[in-house]
């Protein structure tokens, strides 16, 4: 019978390609190092699940409908198409792997209004947009997740340790510099010729460094849209591995004396400071960076419901149901751009090194910017907290405390080092926007 | 790679100019609002997200000790 | 005064036509049904109001714009989409209901481009799309709101008593025959000149054997969207009636010796299986059969979530909050299918008829094939519970519980019907896939 | 360096102008009575927040990707859009503020399908509708969000003291002269060539005098969208200051010895007579006056799953989750149109006034009405009930009760005047119907 | 301004218009139901939207404090 | 018709073998990690979707109390 024919050159056993097992393979370790070892699991739980489906054979969840119209090589729907596309194909033509190479590489070349027709010429052939593309257009490409995601990070960050201590704004200021330094990183991989990296790639990959997942995504899909799986999987699992990466470095670049300083205990914050301090920084983005307004905006108005206490029901949605649900498509939208010929590139090698050095470097750079401010200022903070600058919330902070507490046991840092771990968030979204102004 | 570098320069001044100004506004802000604004029970300064990672979420065990200890609770009320 | 003119001849008592009359009472009916009996209250009230809503005469809430302006009929509009639709429509020409027949079956012959073009031709003259459309689009045409039920579903399932006695599965196969033999008598009323069915229709139809909503409606909303809400109709209608349908025919198929059996209790299952039960559904399906992928993927991503315990948000979201959102859009949406024009056919008969058909069907092959295992192995099973395999989560599990308490009321047989019951979900996804891959 | 001058040409400091400064105060205005005086805060926050966003200078987020082209006003980009628009600009000509004051006018009048393929145009040039204006897109211009919003308030909403008392009803239905007689209001100023109002602009900012926030803006976005925001914020703060504006014209419109007058106690209320109400609402409103069925459909759509019982799942889900995430998304889509060039106008102005009336004639006419009916029926009515008919749900039914209790301690009339003000959300969705039907 | 008037006049017409029929369709509804429906308990009418106005949210000290009474009770229970 | 002979042939043989390999896959699952992965407490197979069936809603009237009961644990645990 036909049918079992059908069924049989339609599975996934008969199209499985080395690439697509690879990384459903990748997804897996994703899934298990979320779930086993507690990576960051509610962010890495969907993009891994998402990165497997996204890799499913023939299933084409990840591909809009004219890439799918494209896979399955009709030669009448590759004739409608290659008249919006623009490709040399007539009718009658042989379809070799040739022809639907230059298909896809007219289609990722293709602008706005020539997707859009693409797109609605192979709808009317039947050709449908898999899931997980609709969840990226819906949730990514619009620019939409990552914000409310921040809007929700807002309504949960206290400002109070910072507004306590407002200098160690500069501590997260320090430690962004993991992600210029990693811009120069990349730009140099590519000046000697190991990697191939344009500057709006560069930029992306840089903010990683930023430690700090929504901006990652955001700025990603707004520089480098092909490169935002393998950006956001580094993201967050170097976030995971914060308490790992983080302390040989905090106790290298500081004495047993320095650790063990004990800072004064913060001052109490009036209720009206953090209501107002909100609507300061977004008067400052306002002023001076109308770029980074939907970052700190969206993140600025979460703080404010937080604080404002006359929109508890919103402020409480913001923090559970919405930011829960949009995390879940966030997550898996992610992983549809774990596709194997979007993923397995050296390029994606490079940003895993890349990442792992813009970590180190912040740290480093937050640690060293408190030693300097030591030097400058009479009162004296503990330089481990400098490293919570990368922001990382609150890992970070929890490992300048552990930390801090090894070498005193006395001594609590937590409080402190939320300051400059806030500030980390302030800061990533500062340079997510100066990047955005320079090159977007 | 000179492009690079300007990203680099730029961005980092920018971003400290940036949270230095915001030190300020902040330091001035606080003195302001101390000086002006009508006296209140000023908050302890708690940890941030403290909220999110401490989700109230009641398991159905829970909730029937609860519903029980309600029971018993009112039953002592009424006595 | 002119106003009051407009008032009465836009009013519904001087519009109403007897077939929306009709409908509206069906929704009642409905409504009826669900919150007086208990049919499916989550999923027919919904429905049910939206069916009201749809046929209220000259509000046009189950419309597009387009279908809205020809419903209108003002000459420059019609000559506009005349031109669009291709519709033989002159300037001038007197608009006689045949010739707004003639644009109404252009429409709905129309291919995407072609919709999409009339839709901003109707929408710059002042049309708008019904809320009920916009929210079919969104909820239904795009596929989301069933996968994202059965993801909530999968959240909510416990595949524990079938990983302690994992050859309930073939009761959950078994059980699938409801559905492929409603094809076949689908295909029999065609061929047998009583009714018309395409093989498109008659799979849609036969889904409904599968008593399961969501899949139900992802399955006509790709085969036969015209009969989507009558399918729906009868699926929801046809679960709740399973305590009324299913217990006759199992006593019809047992003797009172089979239906006092007692299973054995069933083994505890250790944490780590439940969490890589979804992961082997998920890869059975990526090898197997891609075309179940968007079913089988979202369900087995929710029951992930469930199992994993580091995602607890995510899925209490996807239990709570998420699935109550999609489910009131989704039963508004349903109702805008019950549109007197689309719902009161013949056809509708048939898939009553043949729906109810496809659950008795259903129900008896569940029970034989637990008698087949019983001649087949020693480990002895309870018939009762193979009637579970049509799904209907929980319901069917607790007839075959009461019916098993009749016959032994020391018999608890819920937990090992839960088995089967669970496994008819997974098998009437793999049966939808196996429709959509040979016919979708 | 050249970045330095993008960076500062690009600074808000260097773009501000005098109209997004003084709109930039307005916001704070609004956050300062939200947050401090207490005025609707649930709305007023994310308003005022979005307002500020909205008139960030260069920040784009309440335009769309042809308006920020046109703002960004690079030649190219002018070059395509003026074949778009059909504007006369050639290639080479210089760009003055007049040219780019002829596109804008330009878009403002294109149709619907000139607006969606300016917008295809400018995203293929790379630029990007902003966040608000997405977010307007989706909620507002689509009608789905304060739909959802009354579908909440529905669910919220007790029908019991209306039919323990169903003649209440009435107060409701005078109270809606506030709606019509600002109309005419209106008219009167545009024919006394004061201010510009055509009729569709003079019915929106009527129903400003329904007191009823979801109704106004579901109004205004289709008769007068340019008036949305000034709308939406005058119909907000008068809600807010009900308190205030009530009292003294009930004083002044009532003897002592009326606000005394007691009331008997309020029957009891059967279960199943609140489950048919709604439904016997649906059904009027399918009779007499289909365009006002997305409004009243989904409030009693509401109402009907929180008295039903059946439903508690999707009941509280709309009462909270859905709602807060709705009013959200609402409260910054209007929030988006405070832009300085659409608010900063003498209209806005006379939006206010005309507001302010609206809010004054209707609750006059509540309380006259009970007086009318007092003369014409046995059973007294206290006439201060009448103003809560203006519904503004529940501010003035305690409203209503405080003047009473100021008369005579020991009346509560707290329950007697939810009558009317529940019916006041009815009537006032009547008047919107109405409206909709002799001009949209 | 006519068209003004006529909206007025049609508009409050017909506010009054349906509303009255409200009136009556209520009464009628409400008369039906008592004499055909089953008698059940009737509810007392309360205050619109209060559930809205009350949301129980539980803070993170009342909830340590709820999850150390029910460990409280539970021991005292095994007693 | 003979497509529909088809289908239900192809169907339902499609369906046994995908849930028989789904047997066997899950009988080799329970196997390898029983035999390596590391010995848990294992649960009680428990009834499907019975989280849903009872959503933990507290209303007022409960709340209330539990607050009660709260206050009262507090000032009893004071003393
Ligand atoms: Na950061
Ligand atoms: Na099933
Ligand atoms: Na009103």
């Amino acid at each position: 019978m036909n049918e079992i024919t059908t069924l049989w050159t339609g599975s996934g056993l008969f199209n499985l390609g080395p690439g697509q097992f690879f990384m459903i393979c990748i997804g897996l370790l994703l899934l298990f190092l979320a779930i086993r070892k507690g990576f960051e699991p509610l962010l890495l739980v969907p993009i891994g699940f998402g990165g497997i489906l996204a890799n499913i054979p023939e299933a084409g969840l990840a591909l809009s409908a004219a890439e799918n119209a494209i896979h399955i090589a009709n030669p009448d729907a590759l004739l409608a198409l290659a008249g919006v596309l623009d490709v040399g194909y007539q009718a009658g033509q042989v379809v070799t792997p040739e022809v639907l190479e230059a298909f896809r590489e007219a289609y990722k070349m293709a602008d706005y209004a020539t997707v859009q027709q693409a797109g609605v010429m192979a709808q009317s052939m039947g050709y449908t947009n898999g899931m997980l593309y609709n969840f990226y257009t819906v949730a990514i490409a619009s620019g939409a997740a990552p914000l409310i995601i921040f809007m929700g990070v807002g309504a949960m960050t206290d400002f109070g340790p910072l507004l306590a201590n407002p200098k160690t704004l500069l501590l997260g200021a320090a430690a962004q510099f993991g992600i210029f330094g990693t811009v120069l990183g990349a730009a140099l991989l590519n000046w000697s010729g190991v990697m191939d990296f344009t500057i709006l790639e560069a930029a992306a990959i840089g903010i990683i460094g930023g430690a700090d997942g929504p901006t990652s995504i955001y700025v990603s899909s707004i520089l480098a849209p092909h490169l935002l799986g393998a950006i956001a999987v580094a993201a967050y699992s170097y976030m995971a591995l914060v308490p790992m990466i983080q302390p040989p470095i905090m106790k290298a670049l500081t004495t047993e004396k320095e650790r063990s300083i004990k800072m004064s205990q913060l001052r109490p914050v009036k209720k009206t400071e953090k209501i107002v301090f909100p609507i300061v920084v977004l008067v400052a983005t306002a002023l001076f960076l109308p770029d980074a307004a939907p970052l700190l905006g969206m993140f600025c108005f979460g703080n404010l419901m937080r604080e404002c206490g006359v929109v508890e029901r919103l402020s409480d949605t913001s923090q559970n149901a919405l930011i829960n649900i949009v995390t879940i498509f966030l997550g898996l939208s992610v992983g549809s751009k774990l596709g194997a010929d979007k993923f397995l590139d050296l390029q994606t090698l490079g940003i895993l090194l890349l990442g792992m050095a813009a970590f180190c470097v912040g740290t480093s750079c937050g640690v060293l910017m408190a030693k300097l401010m030591n030097k400058l200022t009479k009162e004296q903070i503990n330089p481990l907290i400098g490293s919570a600058g990368v922001s990382a919330v609150p890992m970070a902070a929890r490992v300048s405390n552990k930390v801090g507490l090894d070498a005193n046991p006395h001594n609590f840092l937590l409080m402190h080092a939320m300051g400059p771990n806030v500030a980390g968030v302030i800061g990533s979204a500062v340079a997510a926007g100066v990047m955005i102004k320079l090159l977007g | 790679m000179s492009q690079a570098v300007d990203l680099m320069v730029v961005g980092m001044g920018f971003v400290f100019a940036f949270l230095v100004f915001l030190v300020f506004a902040t330091l001035l802000m606080s003195k302001l609002l101390t000086r002006f604004a009508p006296p209140e029970p000023a908050t302890p300064a708690k940890s941030p997200r403290a909220k999110s990672k401490a989700p109230v979420s009641v398991d159905p065990d829970t909730a029937e000790a609860i519903k029980k200890a309600i029971a018993q609770f009112r039953s002592r009320h009424k006595k």
